[in-house]
């Protein structure tokens, strides 16, 4: 793999990668469209678990033996091979479950701050706002419900407007000085929006807000420098970005992570344990409890190596094809309606329709027939839907291996959909 | 078209999805249930009567969602008006076996038109959307026979 | 493999299963006594990952192609596997990242039952009591300490005697109407003692305690019938017995699981969501947020296949064989004191010893340079090696795969430490 | 004897696990700080006291762990003390330069008799054992600057 980022390079990636994923192999030539759910993973990955749990797995951090020395580093060096893909510090990279996990390790810490356990600097309470927006995964929104419920803080969000979009005039006219935690997605999973991070965050710190941004739809597919955008914590998913389930991360300012009481206790995260109190550990160790999902660690920075290997610009230039591609795919089929910016530039490499007439769970399936894999439903963005007035929309979205093919084959299917299901135009 | 289409999405699944028999709720319905498919967001509420010998007199429907829970709850209501609940009962336990049945096999005659959805049953992402109509009509029937247990005895 | 649990067929245990171990071919023949820590894994656990994975991911669930409805199946189908293992209904079996995960699912939950998150039966408040043991692994004390603060509640504990047992007189003696809540470990991972955990149920249901089993030692050693035990809630490892790192369970009789609030909020979880409110689904998937370790549950599902294969019967019996043999061999050697019950039946297979004058980590990098890997450290258990006296102990602990061989080196090996560093008997 | 074994623990560890060279803290030491290895709960404090031209004068240190921790404590009092602290500094600098190297290379000379760690950069567990003593060294030395920052300066 090279990583200039030309024209016929990036056109090409998707034939340069697509013999590194045996899930592409299928003789149907079926189209994988749902990369925004999970993407698919390369041998490379699934090579590098094998490799560590056949030489003899260990616990990590724990007891003296050689093993367990082989696979602490192992372990750390997957930290560093993370950190640096995002720009941040090795100490800044906590392993969770997955975003979610993630997220939600951010607003219990904030709770138990909020209950007196550690650090007061998170600690929330009544006339306090926490702000979000309407177009929040349930992920990066009901644990701000709960944290509002425990703390007696309020929530309140950023409207979207008819299309689902928001802007940072949107933003600028709800953040105040009461808001202390701003929590939105770098890239929406449904209208594929690219917020303004960095705009976003800077506005927040001036209302002395705390800014913790789902980057969950944006790590995978983008160059990402957290240190740059300047949030002070953000969230993503291994399985989003070439690695396995089981693995997600928290990345937090370094100083930010040191003032978070971990809601989650347990072993390896201590220094002294009396039978009343313990010391913790400083982050990330102190987040990490219990054993860790040791061998998903190095298949993401297996992963986190091919992405580097690929180029995230040459990644990123291909997905802004792909964007393009997606929306004229859509908009080429009458009585398709596109969710979401009108202009690709301003959009990930998905799409979200309502297909008038058609439930999507129908299009969706007759989509599958046609040895097309998308998304239905809510994509757990409930609210979102009820603002564009509809139950369910259909997502295809695509990555590095999506071929130009997989997208004509798409546009193909769609447009028999509704005369299948007698819709008359 | 392919095959695997054909068999999920038979003919009279489509017609009803558009005919929607029974569609539309009655006042005198004493008994309602509403169930949602929280994987789409579908929804369906069933209202039923019974008549003094426990058959179903009113059997009405009304919600949003795709063509197989739509065409279902249709099927459903045309089968099992003026029916003996022990009986709709009955059916409903066969439908739901045969949509679980992963293997396929005969589905029960009584069953009638509702056969259709065998094809159901392999598209385990489905089921749920099938079954919505009638476990909202089991729920109906469930009410009823609390309520029945709840009051005094006739004799 | 055969299930009989004849005399031959069970001390021929380690021969018949050694081949599906790659990390035990090992040229140099060394011993691997750490399977307390973390199990090594067969490659029919590593195989159907990887069928899975080259099969095509899915998010499970969510959405409606062919792909989806694939994964989920085998994903609930590893979950059936499970809860068949310990006697458990399939919706009594919950995902989590690990035992340490699920603990504090536990004690995270009753954090909002007691702020008035959710049902309030497991509300705690001021003069109520949480008892634990003092022997307890970190992950089953400081979940609880944190509970403890977060609510007012008191936390006790059941004192350990001088070699770190404890009795169910004990456990009687501490136990009143105001303990809400007892969490024990089902075996310790330091003493190796087993407790009557049937017995210590149903002395806390008799004055209303919810009963929380730390199975992570027991589960993976010997047949563990959950419904027969009568615990309320029980958590254990996947890592520990054969499966993956990164995925853990919680199980919890249906009546407890329903009335406990979900800590972790997430996609998945939920009926209805509104900018304001969320409706959870009912146990498991309640408790499941996010993107779950689907990998890792089917890799699970195969681990615990395995051991039925094997058989959980003739498991336990060759296990009671190596508890016998590991004491023996510790008993052998001068200056080497062993830690918890003196009697092998009352143990598993595991032993903690100090040796007089040589300090754990010395003793373990010895050991490790003669090609036995044993753990040494705390394991996870201050207030226990407290008591005991000292602040690290040396763990060998067995499995299915130790060889009476592995048993003889390791007594070798020991014998050879205190003259190696000088200490004279 | 195995020679993994040999390159840890080298006759001079041995020894000076045993003889604990500077083991006792001083009621003159002006900083004290205590260090903790979470992984196994040994434990170091060490004491020093600086003198007019800030050459460490007292060098004692107390606790309990392997002979790793102890012997490099012994090591470290006999190397540091009576030696100026940017000197100490700049040692301590290049012990953990030197456990930190995975690919081996000369250890400085200046280590003296601290090179008989370097073996321990081959064992990662080991690492923090070595490095206990040197430290909670350090941090006794940052105690001191901080404290002499604090205060007025003297011209
Ligand atoms: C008794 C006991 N409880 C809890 C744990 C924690 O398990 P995990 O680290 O897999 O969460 C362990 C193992 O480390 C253990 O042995
Ligand atoms: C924008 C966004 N946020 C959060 C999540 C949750 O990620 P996970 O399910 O891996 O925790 C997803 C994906 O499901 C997402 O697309």
């Amino acid at each position: 793999m090279t990583t200039p980022a030309d024209a016929a390079s990036v056109a090409g990636l998707a034939d340069d990668v697509r013999s590194d994923f045996p899930a592409l192999r299928d003789e149907r030539g079926s189209a994988y469209l749902d990369s925004a759910a999970t993407s698919q993973t390369p041998r490379q990955v699934m090579d590098a678990e094998r490799a560590f749990v056949d030489a003899g797995t260990a616990a990590v951090h724990r007891g003296a033996s050689e093993a367990t020395g082989r696979a602490t580093l192992a372990f750390e060096d997957a930290r560093a091979d993370v950190a640096r893909f995002v720009g941040a510090r090795d100490d800044e990279i906590v392993w969770t479950q997955n975003a979610t996990d993630a997220l939600n390790m951010v607003a219990l810490g904030m709770a138990d701050a909020s209950a007196g356990l550690g650090d007061p600097r998170f600690a929330l309470g009544p006339g306090d706002e926490i702000l979000v927006t309407e177009a929040e995964h349930h992920a990066n929104l009901i644990p701000w419900q709960r944290l509002a419920r425990r703390t007696g803080a309020t929530l309140r969000w950023v409207p979207v407007r008819e299309d689902g979009t928001w802007s940072i005039d949107d933003a600028r006219v709800a953040l105040n000085t009461r808001t202390r935690v701003f929590a939105f997605a770098h890239v929406s999973n449904v209208t594929g929006l690219i917020a303004p991070a960095a705009e976003l965050a800077e506005l927040a710190h001036a209302v002395g807000a705390t800014v913790v941004l789902d980057a969950c739809q944006s790590v995978p597919h983008m160059p990402v420098d957290l240190a740059a955008l300047g949030v002070d914590f953000a969230a993503f998913s291994g399985h989003k970005m070439l690695g396995p389930t089981g693995i997600g991360v928290l990345s937090g300012r370094a100083e930010a992570l040191a003032a978070l009481p971990p809601a989650r206790t347990g072993g390896s995260t201590i220094t002294t344990v009396t039978m009343t109190d313990a010391e913790f550990l400083p982050p990330p160790q102190r987040f990490e409890a219990g054993t860790q999902p040791v061998t998903q660690a190095i298949g993401l920075g297996a992963a986190v190596r091919y992405l580097e290997g690929v180029g995230t610009a040459r990644l990123h230039a291909r997905e802004q094809q792909l964007a393009a591609a997606l929306m004229d795919a859509a908009a080429s089929v009458d009585g398709v309606h596109i969710v979401g910016p009108a202009a690709a530039h301003e959009r990930a490499a998905l799409v979200s329709v309502v297909v008038d007439g058609v439930h999507a769970h129908d299009v969706g399936q007759f989509l599958d027939a046609r040895g097309v894999a998308v998304r239905v439903g809510h994509h757990c963005a409930q609210p979102l839907h009820r603002r564009l007035g509809v139950a369910a929309t259909t997502r295809a979205s695509a990555y590095l291996y999506t071929s130009d093919d997989d997208v004509a084959r798409f546009a193909t299917a769609l447009a028999e959909v509704r005369p299948f299901f007698g819709v008359t135009p | 078209m392919s095959s695997e289409l054909e068999t999920l999405y038979q003919q009279v699944i489509l017609d009803h999805a558009r005919r929607r028999s029974g569609f539309g709720l009655s006042d005198v319905a004493t008994a309602r249930h509403h169930e949602l498919n929280p994987t789409c967001g579908d929804e369906i509420t069933v209202g039923i009567a019974l008549d003094a010998d426990g058959a179903i007199q009113t059997l009405g429907w009304e919600g949003q969602g795709c063509s197989i829970s739509m065409a279902s709850a249709s099927v459903m209501s045309e089968l099992c008006a003026n029916r003996d609940a022990a009986e709709v009962r009955a059916m409903i336990d066969d439908f739901r076996t045969m949509l679980r049945s992963r293997d396929g096999g005969e589905p029960p005659e009584s069953l009638e038109d509702a056969v259709a959805f065998q094809g159901v049953a392999r598209f385990v992402m489905r089921i749920k959307c099938a079954m919505l109509g009638w476990v909202a009509l089991e729920a109906c029937l469930d009410q009823l026979s609390t309520r029945d247990a709840a009051a005094p005895a006739a004799s």
